[in-house]
């Protein structure tokens, strides 16, 4: 599924008014505003028949009068037209299915830039498994707790498909660094730090790390193959042989170059942490033992640095809490929080009826040094 | 010694006539009359009644295309599986309303609206064998409903169903109730004929279900204007886990394989199966997206008056 | 602390009008109230002075005046006189002040039958420990979950001061039976149970059986020393050496009726048990693994039976999930709940700032048997 | 190299002006500008100044009675140990504004009240060094006393704090601002001043902050009523828990001892120390009592105007 893709059903979601619907949306819709607000709980127990079977106006027909250019108060009247269950509905009912339709197929469409909160938030909806649950919400609270902003040396290790790296380097705003721990010979899996677009200046702050380097204590040359591991594909058949070969001297410039580049990167990144100059740590783990993180990076942070450690398994972070209540650690705080949406509407306002609740836990404390 | 059907008692082993819940799979629970002759259908295809008779509670039954159990119904059985008319009560919200109610065997509530009942079968099982539930719903066929499934539960001497408009007409009973709970739409015209219908003598609780705050807060305002004290009104969120296995993996593992969750046992460089690192359970939110909000509990004490 | 005062501190607080209160409630009211809602989060950071500081009238003065049968409305007026407050606020809070001690001093106080929400409530405020953290709106989940009802058999074995035991005994409305699981000879604080007087229907479902003997899988008889252990105080020094003495025959016909129905219940109790006719089982623990009780209980509980267990620590019931799913049981769940109260006001709703939310979790599932 | 004290940058060890955060124990941290000659007078005793100068940060130091560490200011230690002249805003919430406002370096954010300045030095670190916080309050000893802060802090060129009903007279900056924070009893009456502060060429977004619901409505309608959109209201609310060392009993052991929590080493009946049942470590919610409810924060969108 690409980002972009993410990025467009989100504007769906936030937009108040939109065209690209799929028409899987409309269903949905009713659920949420069915003149029963509890009606949400259980659909599946309500047996609704899909708006597809209920609209005898075909989703291509619909699509081709906008073509045509004709506009959407007359798309709407087709559809209310080719409504089985128009008729049926009761007056409010009848309005509310005006109204909704109406907004569907109005002529505007939001672009949105992306931001990391609306990044966040897309990933969560979309695939919350491979984002280790992080909510938009504890994003934030990592970044305030971690302490992120101008010119701070940061180390990452996440899996949460480059989300709490991407929000890191927002924030350094090109200046300071971002340690990123990765497997493999290059940061694979890094969707939210790409999608981001970031400039010159901010995506410098970038340090990857691989965990090789890190386990072995100091950095490590690539392996002896020409093209970095895992980087480019292996599209080797014979017709295309031929060009490849054609090709190789400019790939190996620019696969020489990038490789520098990271090598470069790399060297700094680890100094920094050698150094002592890491001034915050986040852990946002989801397979990974945060116990195993800790025991690399944690003895060379800067006293007084702050450690963040976010995982949706409480247990992990109950295992962590024990290892750093046994070092030097103060202000040790386990928090979880409930970020609820509010439904506010004339004489109709109470808390959304289901959201997503999938989440996590935040783990902190502060590093310290003794006499 | 042959009881005659009901939630309240039964024999070790189900006989004709008891309404039996058959569990299918987590989240798929199907209640049914046993008769001899006829057949259920589900997911596992046909199970006929007559291979029910006779067996005991709790039993894992074969259908056609998979097993059952057939489980002895309860209040929140009944809630998970009942044949839904309209929006019900689910069993987080029965178990505080009945809490609020203070009720127990003996006391006489009165409900509105009935809807599916399911509230209601909680309050009837709750009060027996001499207390009573008056339930009164605007629409007929809800309470012909409930009250033919009161007779198939052996709740109808518990039990009195009216067609009535509470908030226009007031409730069957006046002056006797010890608790009167509400989920209508306007609450606030109702609770005076609450207060008329809770024991003078004794007084009583009511408890009134509403969506939407604007709703709280013209009942709050009724409640007090009805001579009700001790107002609060409080919401329940529940939220539901489950466990998993989980691999705890070191940021060496997790070099060498990714974060795809290992098998238990793998193979050695000789071939022989070792384990791996065990997994650990844990409990995580799930499902994903649950239900954050069904409406507030606004409750409230009458007190006795005293001659 | 005994129970008699916990429920008067319980009148007071859902008493919209009470006499008896000790002054450092009021101080808490004033936090709660004050105009600016939000100040309730952190009240040690405000400094606020105690009540009792800033009135000059004496609390013995005020309790004369009373005695006297002076109004409660002179009494206020003297509470005004003598505040050094009172003159520093604003319009809008002295009128609140006013209403509030008006409230205070006025001579009616509302007396409550004891009931088991209240009761829950009482303890839960003041002694949550003991408690296991059991709130009120979960007892009520755990009753509902357990299908307690009239007739039912259900066996309880828990650490919450005989809360689950008496919640139970009052559904059963005597008919049924609760086995009650105790430690020592007697069933032990329980105090939840003496405190709501129930009837000889009720009290003859209560059904307790010694540890011992669900351990030894028969029931054991008392041990040889005269009177039962725990039960009577030890109190033997020499001077009422001989007033014992005198008193002797008499408690030894009362102890011998009181040891008889002990055994009678204790008898009914293990046979329910070993019939197979216990319909559910409950389990509130605190210390103790549920595995524990499982591993006695459960083979013996009717099929279709219900089982129930709270606990503050969710990795009790983790475990508790992982040996029940290894059995025949269907429906395991695993849930928590959050409850929380709102302050309904004109123009001022919101949930309450601060409240008390130590709580736990409730693993509920039913027992199935092979064909 | 050293520098000027600041939030945002700092030598590895402790210079005269610097201000550290002294912390003494859990939940009590004392902010203070080091200065020769002074001397902090806290739980563990006296702590001269003088020994403060030349450490390293996050070092333990001994005061007279006990000893205490000296951290690096940040801006959620800042939140915890600031001096409060107003009922202040909570880490959790200064994290989900900085958010919701997409604040980054370089953004431009009004904010009103600044109360005791807790969002404002959150913000303020945020943007720097090339953005901008303007901070608006009815009250000057606020406004005054948050300048004087942002000095000692090193966040000087990065604010600026104006005494200003922003109700009335809207806010110091027009058509500049990427985000506008309010925290006033009626941000109704702002909301449309906040519109006019914004970009009209980038757009932007609005923040609200109200303890009652009441707020929200009036200010959701005075939102979409200024032309913003993508309206939605949220609440977060935090739990702490804590970890404790549990003793999971047998009922044997339950039966022998009680439910007291037994020594971690007993001795046996020979009189030798033996190890008892190892405890195992566990969340559980403390303090009994939390905060439930701070606020409701509103957010919305302005769209940019295209010409």
């Amino acid at each position: 599924m690409s980002v972009d893709r993410l990025i467009e059903e989100l504007h769906l979601q936030e937009a108040p008014v939109s065209t690209a619907a799929a028409e899987n949306e409309v269903t949905e819709a009713e659920f949420s505003e069915s003149s029963d607000p509890r009606v949400v709980i259980a659909p599946s127990a309500l047996k609704l028949e899909p708006e597809q079977k209920r609209q005898k106006l075909e989703m291509d027909a619909v699509l081709e009068m906008k073509k045509q250019g004709i506009s959407g108060q007359e798309v709407v009247a087709k559809l209310v037209e080719g409504s089985a269950s128009f008729q049926t509905r009761t007056v409010f009912s009848q309005s509310k299915y005006i109204k909704r339709k109406s907004k569907k197929h109005s002529d505007r469409v939001l672009i949105l830039r992306p931001t990391i909160r609306l990044l966040a938030k897309a990933y969560y909806l979309k695939d919350p498994d491979r984002l280790a649950m992080l909510r938009a919400d504890q994003l934030a609270l990592i970044l305030q707790m971690a302490g992120v902003h101008h010119g701070k040396n940061v180390v990452v290790f996440e899996q949460t498909l480059g989300l709490i790296t991407s929000a890191v380097m927002e924030r350094l705003g090109g200046s300071g660094g971002c340690v990123h721990i990765h497997r493999g010979a290059v940061a694979q899996s890094i969707p939210c730090v790409h999608s981001m677009n970031y400039d010159e200046s901010t995506s410098s702050t970038l340090l990857p790390v691989r965990i090789k380097c890190l386990l072995a204590g100091k950095q490590l040359p690539y392996e002896n193959n020409r093209k970095p591991v895992n980087e480019e594909e292996e599209n080797n058949d014979d017709s295309t042989a031929q060009k490849a070969v054609e090709k190789l001297e400019d790939q190996d410039q620019e696969a020489l170059a990038r490789r520098n580049d990271r090598l470069e990167r790399e060297r700094r990144g680890l100094e920094l942490i050698d150094e002592e100059k890491a001034h915050s740590l986040i852990i946002g783990s989801r397979t990974v033992d945060p116990i195993s993180v800790l025991e690399l990076v944690f003895p060379k942070l800067a006293p007084s640095a702050s450690i963040v450690i976010y995982s949706p398994h409480q247990n992990m972070l109950v295992s962590a809490y024990d290892w750093l209540a046994k070092r030097q650690t103060v202000n040790l705080v386990l928090t979880d929080q409930m970020c609820r949406i509010m439904q506010v509407l004339p004489d109709r306002t109470h808390p959304l009826m289901a959201q997503h609740v999938a989440g996590g836990h935040v783990l902190s404390g502060i590093k310290v040094i003794d006499q | 010694m042959t009881v005659e059907p009901s939630f309240l008692q039964y024999d070790e082993r189900i006989q004709e006539g008891d309404t039996v819940i058959v569990y299918v799979t987590y989240g798929q629970m199907v209640p049914t009359v046993v008769k001899r002759g006829q057949t259920l259908m589900m997911k596992y295809g046909a199970l006929r009644h007559e291979f029910i008779i006779g067996k005991k509670w709790g039993q894992r039954l074969s259908a056609t295309a998979g097993y059952v159990y057939i489980l002895r119904p309860s209040s929140d059985l009944w809630t998970r599986s009942l044949p839904r008319r309209t929006q019900i009560l689910y069993t987080a919200d029965c178990a505080q309303i009945l809490s609020l109610l203070d009720a127990k065997p003996g006391s006489i509530i009165c409900e509105s609206g009935t809807g599916s009942g399911s509230l209601s079968h909680a309050i009837a099982l709750t009060v027996s064998p001499n207390g009573h539930l008056y339930t009164h719903d605007i629409d007929e066929t809800r309470t012909t409903k409930v009250l033919e499934e009161f007779k198939h539960h052996g709740l109808s001497t518990v039990t009195t169903a009216v067609v009535r408009n509470v908030c226009t007409s007031g409730f069957h009973v006046e002056n006797s109730a010890d608790g009167v709970f509400l989920d209508v739409p306007a609450p606030w015209e109702a609770i005076p004929f609450a207060a008329k219908s809770l024991s003078r003598a004794k007084g009583g609780r009511l408890v009134s279900f509403s969506p939407c705050l604007e709703q709280v807060q013209r009942a709050c305002l009724a409640m007090a204007a009805a001579g009700f004290v001790c107002i609060e009104t409080i919401e329940l969120v529940p939220e539901q886990k489950k466990i998993v296995g989980q691999h705890r993996q070191t940021l060496e593992e997790f070099e060498e394989i990714g974060d795809a969750y290992p098998k238990e046992r793998k193979r050695n460089q000789e071939g022989q199966l070792v384990e791996n690192t065990p997994r650990v359970s844990t409990a995580i939110v799930f499902p994903y997206s649950q239900p954050t909000h069904t409406g507030y509990l606004t409750h409230a004490t009458l007190l006795p008056v005293l001659d």
